[in-house]
């Protein structure tokens, strides 16, 4: 299993903060298009994303376990 | 509140004085600090509050991760950063770094490296409040984070 | 202690925060603060603690000047600046400096002018006690003030 | 009658922190070869002076009631 994260639009978009999903093996960018396909998510190739709270690169293969997250642009300080 | 933690994310109140008890040692003959507050008008708009949304766990981390950028820069540099979490009023302090250092220059260039590095890297986001509606700020301006290197020249000026 | 007096020479120990308060506005979105510390060691000697002696009526007048100068060069900047005299011990705060503005680019360096140009114009001096000895600091340096116009590059890094 | 005030170093030096004399008239300049000559204070020449609590040129001619400061080099902050 792979758990999902969203944050800010994100989360207000897809209307959750988490997300369970059986797609171990999958890249980054796979799942990103996944989530824009099934879950109607917008410009998610602007959109960074960590694993296990690194950034990683779209080519990295998910793992099961792992936990994404999706990392719109940020806007702390 | 943990007091000895030096990278934290906290939905309370940030008392600028404790951050600067992190940093104060025998060593050091200054200390300089950036509270980041909330300003009501900005390009003319008022706002009303802002709301900040963390990743809490990757956002310590990702702090950490810019002190040992700092630690690597200025040897002699010590950092403490606290950034806050939830709705934030006119004024609130959304973030306080102190830095402490023998000198005063690295101090303040230290200072300055911090923050720019946390509006690049660490996921924490603003919600803005107007009159007549909100957004969350970053994806309107097309910013994008930058995990690696060093600050490009000229970022955003918030 | 008069809450109100932005530029302040004072033999009171000095509140961070109580100086913070004096510029914060809600059309800031930065604060930056200095605070000058007493360090323990200076080029490898061991300072057991500082007196600080002001000629007081015209160093807040001169502290007022540098405000002046602050405001021609950032006129979006606020600032408040309160020195201490008398004997300071290792860490004791001897000068904080705010300085509060819309965007922190402003806040840093108005905040890094003013301390330079306090290390040049404001008559203050302080005396340092060591194990065998003490003097007072200036004059073995072969500093000199500096009353007018820029502060030189690289000026004195204490 | 012009007040002068010592301070740090040089108050230390002459072991007062002020003095009152009849020397208006005299310059800056002249006012500090008079103390060095009959006060035996030390290298005037790099100690700056204010009148008034303004910093004064060495050639500034001192007033009836004007206050002097001698001003080392300073080291506040």
């Amino acid at each position: 299993m792979i758990k999902i994260l969203f944050f800010a639009r994100l989360q207000e978009e897809i209307g959750k903060d988490s997300l369970n999903i059986e797609k171990a093996g999958l890249t980054v960018n796979q799942l990103k298009q996944w989530l824009e396909k099934e879950h109607g998510l917008h410009s998610l190739d602007q959109t960074m994303a960590a694993v296990n709270e690194d950034y990683a690169d779209g080519s990295e293969v998910l793992k099961e376990g792992d936990t994404v997250a999706l990392i719109p642009p940020v806007s702390g300080g | 509140m943990n007091k000895e933690k030096r990278f934290e994310v906290t939905d309370h109140p940030i008392s600028t004085e404790s951050v600067i008890q992190k940093v104060t040692r025998r060593e050091c003959g200054a200390i300089t600090t950036f509270i980041g507050t909330v300003r009501e008008f900005t390009d003319g708009k008022r706002t009303l509050r802002l709301e900040y949304q963390a990743y809490k766990d990757m956002a310590e981390k990702m702090l950490e991760q810019i002190d040992k950028e700092v630690q690597e820069k200025w040897p002699n540099a010590m950092s403490a950063i606290t950034h806050r979490t939830g709705t934030l009023e006119i004024s609130d302090a959304a973030v306080v770094i102190a830095v402490s250092s023998p000198h005063r220059k690295t101090a303040y260039e230290a200072n300055e490296y911090i923050i720019e590095r946390i509006k690049q890297i660490v996921p924490i986001w603003k919600k803005e409040y107007w009159d007549d509606g909100s957004a969350w700020i970053g994806d309107q301006l097309e910013k994008t984070p930058y995990p690696e290197g060093n600050p490009p020249k000229g970022a955003n000026d918030d």
